[in-house]
């Protein structure tokens, strides 16, 4: 019975109400007990397969265990970012935590929403909070993720960089007295 | 689906049709190549050697009966009988002596379309005889994966930070509309985004010890002391007053006590 | 392992061939030993589920002994393929590829763009490319879809056809010894 069941939800495309399966097995008796196959599917599932209650009645999906194999096969090939993402990126990831409205200061050009959702659908940023500030804006943040793709410890390991002007100043100092390590150190605050 | 010619099998011998069968019969041919077809495989001719003089008769007979009844005809059916007729009269002229071989057989191209077309038939009906998804067979409908994860996006490290460097020698723009660290200190940075994400767990203020590390030394305790000075001027957190007149810190906009 | 390899059948609308696989599992430690366990698969299926192999893969389909509870829940059964539909494709699957002015040839009347654009529709058959003779007619073939849809494993496992009157000599011979029926299963017609 259990076996009749998975076929009838494996080869369906919708899911299915407790009253159409009813409807399938109620006057076939072969198929007795069916509902206590359900409730068994339900609880436990089956192998791979989960069955859940979705609207309109129930269906089979594969367990997030397999998530991370089934990513590898169910692959788009990964994209190039545009111009605007990685711009956008490079600031939250220097600027962290920033809002739109700052990140568009820094690029000068407005930041569509759609970058923002795309951008927090790869999973490299995300919210942190808000600025109490009006309209309380939201502050993006790099996840754990970003840092973990780059090999990153830590935010402390991105790479140093300094606007060329301030460069000028601080060098003649710092260039007598630090090797280039400690230069990061001293400057940055 | 209709298995060509067996419907048909039931017909008696003979020229004489029924009268609903005759158009039943047309319509379940695609044209007149598969009527005469179906006339010399009714009557076992030999397709390599059509008694031309006979399928013609039979052929004709059929095209009489359908006018007889209005049946609507195309046009080709009588291009067909048109041909047939001139191969009938091109057998009765003597074969030329220094071509006695087949080639010169008139009814050859004939032979060639109609070998074609029962090849065709035959075809059709191998393929419909696999078993067919839906019909046979049932395949299975592909399961739901929810949530999986997105690839990341094809892009070198060094270019995230080219483009900041990028930015940054850019001329000179307008102050931020909030202000921000402009000289980056990442350590400072982790903190803050560490600070954020932890007081975020739970929707209530925070007693300053609980956001320090413990066990830290000087300088982790430092700058976590100054990420959250930092964090409370950027109003990214907030300050809350209790009851006894201990301040809090809270997420902006977390109104624990009622007054964020 | 078993189960991975489930999972990655159960989630695929495509058949998944050797090599697919092999790309996807080879390298994965926890996947060791996936071809014995889709050696035990072709044999045994799992549950009301065989593998079977089609299209250049494998594919799960329900296995036949549900078939017909399976009817009752896939009441709108897919239209059968109308004798035009069904001779084009024919001429297609056999001769690709292959032109309209040729599929004409082969059937002996005209073949209507609806046909054509009827047998796109189902997925069966695509245009490959051009011939280069005046007009460049479009080359069709059948796709992918077209062997899954008649489980096939490739166009070699298309069934051998003569027509009756290839025999030619055969068939007398045949005549004699058989009644029609027989002669039916030899030549198919």
């Amino acid at each position: 019975m259990r076996e009749a069941l998975l076929a009838l939800f494996l080869s369906s495309a919708e899911p299915l109400s407790r009253e159409h399966l009813a409807a399938l097995l109620d006057d076939d008796p072969d198929c007795a007990g069916w509902e206590a196959a359900l409730e068994m599917l339900l609880a436990i599932g089956e192998g791979p397969l989960q069955l859940v209650s979705v609207a309109g009645g129930y269906r089979l999906q594969i367990h997030p265990r397999h998530n991370a194999l089934l990513a590898r096969l169910h692959v788009e090939a990964p994209r190039p970012l545009s111009k605007a993402m990685l711009e956008t990126l490079a600031v939250i990831a220097y600027q962290q935590p920033i809002t739109r409205p700052e990140i568009e200061h820094w690029r000068g050009v407005a930041v569509s929403a759609q970058i923002m959702q795309q951008l927090q659908e790869r999973g490299w940023i995300t919210v942190a909070g808000h600025r109490d500030t009006p309209g309380r804006p939201a502050l993006w943040v790099t996840t754990p993720d970003f840092l973990a793709h780059f090999s990153l410890s830590s935010l402390e390991a991105l790479p140093k960089v300094m606007a060329a002007e301030r460069l000028g100043e601080c060098e003649k100092r710092i260039r007598t007295k630090h090797d280039k390590k400690d230069i990061g150190k001293v400057i940055i605050i | 689906m209709q298995v060509h010619g067996q419907p048909l099998e039931g017909l008696p011998d003979g020229l004489f049709i029924p009268p609903d069968a005759l158009e039943l019969l047309l319509e379940s041919f695609s044209g007149p190549l598969e009527l005469l077809l179906w006339l010399i495989r009714r009557n076992r001719m030999d397709i390599r050697d059509i008694p031309v003089a006979e399928v013609t008769r039979q052929y004709l007979h059929y095209l009489r009966e359908a006018r007889r009844r209005n049946l609507e005809l195309a046009a080709e059916y009588l291009l067909m009988a048109a041909w047939l007729a001139e191969i009938k009269a091109r057998m009765l002229l003597p074969v030329p002596p220094a071509a006695e071989d087949e080639d010169f057989d008139p009814r050859l191209e004939l032979a060639r379309r109609l070998e074609a077309l029962a090849t065709v038939q035959s075809q059709a009906e191998a393929l419909h005889t696999l078993p067919q998804a839906g019909r046979d067979f049932w395949t299975i409908y592909p399961a739901p994966h929810p949530d999986l994860p997105l690839a990341p996006p094809l892009v070198a490290f060094i270019d995230i930070v080219n483009a900041w460097q990028e930015l940054l020698l850019r001329p000179a723009r307008k102050p931020p509309p909030a202000h921000t660290l402009t000289n980056p200190r990442m350590g400072l940075r982790q903190r803050m985004v560490e600070l954020l994400l932890y007081c975020r767990r739970e929707p209530r203020p925070w007693f300053l010890n609980e956001l320090l590390p413990p066990m830290a030394d000087r300088l982790a305790l430092a700058v976590s002391l100054l990420a959250i000075l930092e964090l409370l001027r950027q109003e990214a957190l907030a300050l809350v007053e209790g009851e006894e007149g201990v301040w809090r810190v809270a997420v902006a906009g977390v109104d624990g006590l009622g007054d964020a």
